[in-house]
């Protein structure tokens, strides 16, 4: 046995009933967190999390699982920022091992420009309650001596961002953790059960068809990731989402010594080293949409050499493999959650790259919005209807950015 | 680093049938960058052959692209180590798309490549052919 | 290399000499004229299978190239 | 020839790739384990000049090569970065059919292709050729000891990989001595002495063997090597063979990674590649995953914990995620899951890299982005500037002076070179009708030879460009866009004059013009000394010759001077730059960065789109509604720009000014009443009016903008812009 065996979690699976308070579509970290909160925090246990695959399947396991909450709108600082708050106790909370590592993410600036936009970030996230503070080269240095400030001769340092209370976890056990806990207090988590239609009555959603029969509920959410689209028009809804490619790789494993998570958006990567040791490499997403999940190889020769640029020593390092997620991209780089439009039917989605940092809060906030059928505040803004409305988020702290 | 020079041209664009049967001149080259786009170096004398059969054509002076000639061997090594197209197999020919990440037109004969790209690449481009 | 597309001036190329361009439609269904412009400015087909598209070629002769390509295995029908 | 293997220099035969070299020092690389010398296992890694993880039985030992073992339960350092280390280069190879292997099944399908008039490119991994994905194109990456192959297939690629011998993995395993039959066969080719040697299942060729009778039940040994093999009759009785060495035929499962990973695309499999797996049996313990050190008790207590789909119990366990992706434990992990769940569930997905590369080797043949030189790059580096990147271009940000370039500009004259604006030309019968619908302001209004400024606008109704559009004649006009948004602007008039089937050309002319812009009180004298006698009047333009260059002269103002902005052919531009910098020496004149521009035009309340605007900008929204004339009846954004007009503002782009201290930092956070009221975009020290002016976005609260926010925490006021020469006096002058 290694050290990160999952040893704790219990899963009890149990055979599907007719109906339910609450149908949650996909177990992915939104699904399976909006199903804990309801259950933890609202003792609403008849809920029904179902996964067509295996519960993480998508882009719960495959995203590059850093945390934070340095973006660059209020509405999304102070959200991201109850996350990182959720997430700090969610290993105590929940009695399991999420591998939850406070890291710091230094964000570099390769010119006066972006260094502005680095200070600028610093502004608005300690105006809201997230801790950024500029960091000159010299300091960057202290925080990551690995870096080499010329960035290769071609994108000098010349300062950055850095915001210390980011962190990773291993996704994998947080959609487990999550699962484990909402399964404990009577939830049903049904895998390999894939939805293939919605139950109407009238403009109601009043339930699911599903490969394992038909399923009631008062309340139906889709917690889908990528493929998100397809079920929101059973639903007669149009959603403004593309579905783009996210890549990322990582090294074999070596000795636990590089700190903090260091990206940046000129050169469209960040790095950072996993509990076992790899390091972990992603970029942006690919500009065409896709459902392939194919790995591509530019992806993986120019984000390697871009990483390098940065961190040289990187060069040496053999690499272990690459995968593919995809994922669901709003058109102004902000999640969607909330009500529809369309009774007993709500909705989480257009988390983009930044899924994973929102599991808690996304799942938090959604389960208050089912439990008591009112928008939460902090999650308000977020709502579909903005893009009608000329309410639109855009979050230039969310581009080119994990 | 080798040296990229400016070329002096005219840049055409017009309609494609006119270009396709427009009188270049037989000792200038004359490159076609899209079907209504055309480069002829050098300059044309005589912007009539193209304006008497299309009023609105535009031609400009151009003097935005430089360029440089390799032999045809050194030319494939380069070609090998930073083109991921193929490169036709006919000579003489064009041939357009990325070399070294940049935007580059190839004009290729038996024994030699001219090399042209954009003049603001052409700094980076000739420190690419030199690593 | 990567995905090719077909440009019909330069041939086939590394699908990075592209940029995306999807070719937007608004279903016929949605009538109401502020409605339609909504859809057409933020919503998307998004569709698992063929898509029409266009690319711009950038690297060669940057014109547009239309195409249809299967979103399921990116290739180009 | 020696090899230096932990500081200590080992001799070694010619031909022998590292691992047979060790072997013949008796040396294992990770300490024991199952060797199987086909590049499968990840029982020989060892770190080899420098580079971890690296499979030693596929490199070729070479003199003074420097190893260190992999410590078993250690990872290794993370390298130092070695400078000398030079870039391994890339090269491109094509051909109609890739063939990955050169064994008998490669060959043959190389000979069928050949028969057929296709062209081949056979990789060779006895020969370094290290299959390492397969990816659309369809391309196959290889890596080699100098050079990374990336090899391009016209038809199909063909995977004649073979196929790897299963490992065993019952108690014992981890000891040295256990080979596979294969591995037996090379090193017994290598002339190494095995020993003592106990066959399981069908014996190795040419080596003396004794064959060991029943089913495999463990390995004993001491000091981590193996004495004896432990057998089972079964009839249940335990057989013992004291050995020094196990030879192992398990069964092959095949090596088609890269077909799965190829799915899709053009790719088949033949000989044993093409094999389905053999599933042996899966012992009852013993390690499965000896990367991860995954054991079948681990596998039942996962399974125990409800943890069935393979890639559940790949994740919770680890097994499969180390060096050898699952070559040795992904037979069994079937095995284990068919046992216990009655089904054969896939193999885990294929992703690349199957074989071993470093991340300097996959980036070879990539490039950064090229950033854009003027043609006065030169002229502002040899001047002392700071360069920047702005809009995909180098520009200068300020030649060390930036209070002295400022005065230059408000006092005297200077020069900024905006070449780097975007620039195109629309031409034919429906040029007019073409800008009408693309743009919202009335084109037809612009009289010849004269200039508007201009937004453009996307079907959200959001501004995403600036520029100007200049009347040459009806069927002509030239158009100006942001230095960063032109190539955005090209796709975009490009894409609606086809939707729209217009009849008009367009050329796309930035990089073949250069722009100087000339601005200062002492402009004109500047100019009529170069030879410009008439300079065009305010918002006119003109073709005219300055300093002997053929230019095409534009009369507008960004920094709130006069100003002409001299348009000429690329090729002239440092023959212009010069002659005027040596012409204006007498008018104080000295060149201004981004830096000075930056400040120049806030004081004059103009925008930057991009900067000061954002993503969902209207013209509304940043005061600009002048530009957008809705009496006509269509043009891009139009029906947006009217609906949104029918929701009530939410935020004002404006001007703030602070009466006292320093300017705040732009993106400062703006504040009213304790509230979020928005933040700022730009944010200037105004030498000439002695006070901090700033744009920024407000918000309104319950109907109204504040009169006074809060910023930095002090009081800062809403004022008009521009902040400076409010009646542009200056400009016109």
């Amino acid at each position: 046995m290694n050290e990160f065996q999952e040893k704790l979690v219990n899963f009890k699976w149990v055979e599907p009933k007719k109906t339910y308070d609450v149908i949650i579509i996909g177990g992915g970290g939104h699904g399976l967190a909006t199903a804990y909160y309801l259950a933890t925090r609202h003792n609403i246990t008849n809920v029904a999390v179902l996964e067509r695959n295996y519960i993480g399947g998508g882009n719960s396991g495959r995203n590059t699982t850093v945390i934070r909450s340095n973006y660059g709108i209020p509405e999304a600082v102070r959200f991201y920022q109850r996350s990182v708050e959720l997430y700090q106790t969610l290993e105590d909370e929940t009695e399991r091992w999420i591998m939850h590592a406070q890291k710091g993410i230094l964000w570099m600036a390769h010119g006066e420009t972006a260094v502005r936009a680095e200070k600028a970030r610093a502004e608005i996230n300690t105006a809201f309650g997230a801790k950024t503070v500029f960091v000159t080269p010299k300091e960057i240095k202290e925080i990551c001596p690995e870096v080499d400030l010329t960035g290769g001769g071609v994108w000098p340092i010349m300062g950055g961002s850095y915001h210390p209370e980011a962190a990773t976890a291993r996704h994998d056990r947080v959609n487990w953790a999550l699962a484990e806990g909402a399964m404990k207090r009577g939830v049903h988590v049904h895998q390999n059960t894939a939805v293939t239609n919605l139950i109407k009555s009238g403009n109601r959603v009043i339930g699911v068809e599903t490969t394992a029969g038909p399923m009631h509920a008062n309340v139906v959410m889709s917690a889908v990731g990528g493929h998100v689209t397809g079920l929101a028009a059973l639903a007669g809804l149009r959603l403004p989402i593309r579905t783009h490619p996210l890549q990322a790789f990582v090294t074999n494993h070596y000795e636990q010594k590089f700190h903090p998570i260091v990206a940046s958006t000129s050169l469209l990567t960040y790095v950072s080293q996993t509990a076992r040791g790899e390091m972990l490499i992603g970029a942006e997403i690919d500009r065409q949409p896709s459902y392939s999940y194919r790995s591509g190889h530019h992806f993986l020769q120019t984000c390697a050499h871009r990483a390098m640029t940065m961190l040289p020593f990187l060069r040496q390092l053999r690499i272990l493999r690459q995968w593919t997620g995809v994922c669901d991209m709003s058109p102004d780089y902000s999640p969607i959650m909330g009500f529809t439009g369309v009774d007993g039917f709500v909705l989480t989605t257009g988390w983009g790259t930044w899924g994973f940092k929102a599991i808690p809060a996304g799942g938090e906030q959604m389960a208050q919005l089912i439990a008591t059928g009112e928008t939460p505040e902090l999650i308000a803004p977020f709502a579909l209807d903005r893009f009608a409305q000329d309410r639109t988020m855009a979050d230039r702290g969310s581009a080119g950015t994990h | 680093m080798p040296a990229l020079k400016r070329i002096a041209a005219t840049r055409i664009v017009a309609q494609p049938q006119v270009l396709d049967s427009a009188d270049v001149p037989q000792s200038s080259l004359a490159l076609r960058f899209a079907a209504d786009e055309l480069f002829v170096t050098p300059p044309l004398q005589d912007e009539t052959i193209i304006t008497a059969h299309d009023p609105h054509a535009i031609l400009i002076r151009e003097g935005g692209f430089a360029g440089i000639w390799l032999p045809a061997e050194e030319a494939a090594l380069f070609l090998a180590r930073n083109c991921e197209w193929e490169i036709p197999n006919g000579r003489p020919a064009f041939a357009q798309g990325a070399v070294a990440s940049i935007p580059t037109k190839l004009w290729l004969e038996d024994e030699q490549v001219l090399f042209i790209v954009p003049a603001p690449y052409a700094h980076d481009f000739a420190e690419r052919m030199q690593d | 290399m990567s995905i090719q597309i077909p440009c019909p001036h330069c041939g086939p190329r590394p699908i990075e000499e592209f940029a995306f361009g999807e070719i937007l439609a608004v279903p016929d269904q949605i009538t109401d004229p502020d409605e339609r412009d909504i859809d057409r400015a933020f919503m998307h087909n998004n569709p698992e299978g063929p898509q029409r598209e266009a690319w711009f070629h950038t690297y060669g002769c940057r014109r547009w190239v239309t195409l249809t390509r299967d979103t399921r295995t990116d290739q180009i029908i | 020839m020696r090899l230096i293997v932990d500081g200590r220099p080992i001799s070694y035969e010619p031909g022998d790739s590292l691992l047979i070299a060790l072997l013949r020092a008796d040396i294992q690389p990770t300490g024991g384990g199952c060797l199987c010398l086909g590049g499968d296992c990840a029982n020989c890694l060892a770190t080899v000049d420098g580079v971890s993880y690296v499979r030693t039985c596929q490199t070729a030992a070479k003199p003074g090569t420097v190893v260190q073992l992999h410590h078993t339960q250690k990872y290794p350092p993370l390298p130092q970065e070695d400078e000398a280390r030079p870039a391994v280069p890339a090269r491109n190879l094509f051909s109609d059919v890739v063939i990955i292997g050169a064994g008998e099944a490669g060959r043959t399908a190389a000979r069928e292709a050949e028969a057929a008039g296709k062209s081949i490119n056979l990789l060779d991994a006895t020969y370094g050729e290290e299959a390492i994905g397969i990816y659309p194109g369809p391309l196959v990456v290889v890596r080699t000891p100098h050079e990374t192959l990336h090899v391009h297939a016209q038809d199909e690629i063909i995977v004649a990989t073979g196929a790897a011998e299963i490992l065993p993995i019952v108690p014992g395993s981890e000891l040295a001595g256990l080979l596979t039959r294969r591995a037996a066969e090379k090193l017994a080719q290598a002339g190494l002495d095995l020993g003592r040697v106990v066959a399981i299942g069908t014996p190795p060729a040419a080596v003396d063997c004794q064959l060991a009778a029943g089913e495999l039940l463990r390995f004993e040994g001491e000091n981590g090597r193996l004495h004896t093999v432990i057998t089972q009759t079964e009839a249940g009785q335990e057989n013992r063979y004291a050995c020094d060495t196990a030879v192992l035929n398990l069964g092959l499962h095949p090596r088609n990674a890269l077909l799965r990973m190829g799915h899709n695309l053009p790719v088949r499999a033949v000989g044993d590649a093409a094999l389905e797996s053999d599933i042996p049996a899966c012992p009852n313990e013993g390690v499965v995953c000896p990367c991860e050190g995954v054991s079948v008790a681990d596998l039942e207590t996962i399974w125990e914990q409800g943890f069935h789909e393979m890639e559940l119990v790949k994740r919770a366990t680890l097994a499969g995620t180390g060096t050898c992706q699952g070559s040795t434990c992904l037979p069994y992990l079937r095995s284990f899951l068919l046992k216990k769940g009655k089904t054969l569930q896939p193999s885990f997905t294929a992703r690349p890299v199957t074989r071993q590369l470093t991340v300097g080797e996959v980036s070879a043949g990539t490039h950064h982005h090229a950033t854009a030189r003027t043609a006065l790059d030169a002229e502002h580096r040899r001047l002392g500037a700071q360069m920047e990147r702005s809009g995909g271009w180098w520009r200068p940000w300020s030649y060390g002076d930036p209070d002295g370039e400022y005065w230059a500009v408000r006092e005297a004259v200077s020069l900024m070179d905006v070449s780097t604006l975007g620039k195109m030309i629309v031409s034919g019968p429906d040029a007019l009708e073409f800008l009408e619908r693309l743009y919202p302001t009335k084109v037809s209004t612009i009289k010849d030879g004269r200039s508007r400024y201009v937004l453009l606008l996307n079907e959200r109704g959001y501004v995403f460009d600036d520029g100007l559009i200049c009347k040459e004649s009806d069927t002509r006009y030239s158009l100006t866009f942001t230095s960063g948004g032109v190539s955005h602007a090209e796709m975009w008039l490009r894409d609606w004059a086809a939707s729209w089937q217009m009849d008009v050309h367009i050329l796309h002319q930035t990089m073949s013009l250069g722009a100087i812009n000339v601005t200062g009180p002492l402009t004109k004298q500047l100019l009529a000394k170069a030879g410009l006698a008439n300079p065009p009047g305010w918002l006119a333009h003109t073709k005219a010759e300055v300093a002997g260059v053929p230019c095409h002269i534009f009369r507008l103002s960004f920094t709130g001077e006069l100003s002409f902005e001299l348009h000429h052919p690329a090729e002239d531009s440092v023959k212009l730059w010069r002659a005027l910098l040596e012409w204006g020496q007498e008018f104080g004149i000295r060149p201004h960065g981004l830096h000075t521009l930056l400040r120049l035009r806030l004081e004059k309340g103009h925008i930057i789109v991009g900067q000061d605007t954002d993503f969902d900008s209207t013209p509304r929204r940043i005061h600009h509604d002048w530009a957008v004339k809705l009496e006509k009846p269509a043009f891009i954004g139009r029906h947006a720009v009217e609906r949104t007009n029918k929701i009530p503002l939410d935020k004002l782009l404006v001007g703030l000014e602070m009466a006292d201290g320093p300017a705040p930092m732009e993106g400062a956070v703006i504040w009213h009443d304790g509230q979020f009221a928005g933040h700022i975009t730009s944010s200037a020290w105004s030498p000439v009016l002695h006070k901090a002016v700033m744009l920024g976005w407000l918000h309104y609260f319950d109907g109204h903008l504040p009169e006074t926010v809060t910023i930095d925490g002090r009081s800062a006021r809403r004022v008009p812009v521009p902040f400076y020469d409010k009646e542009a006096a200056r400009a016109r002058a």
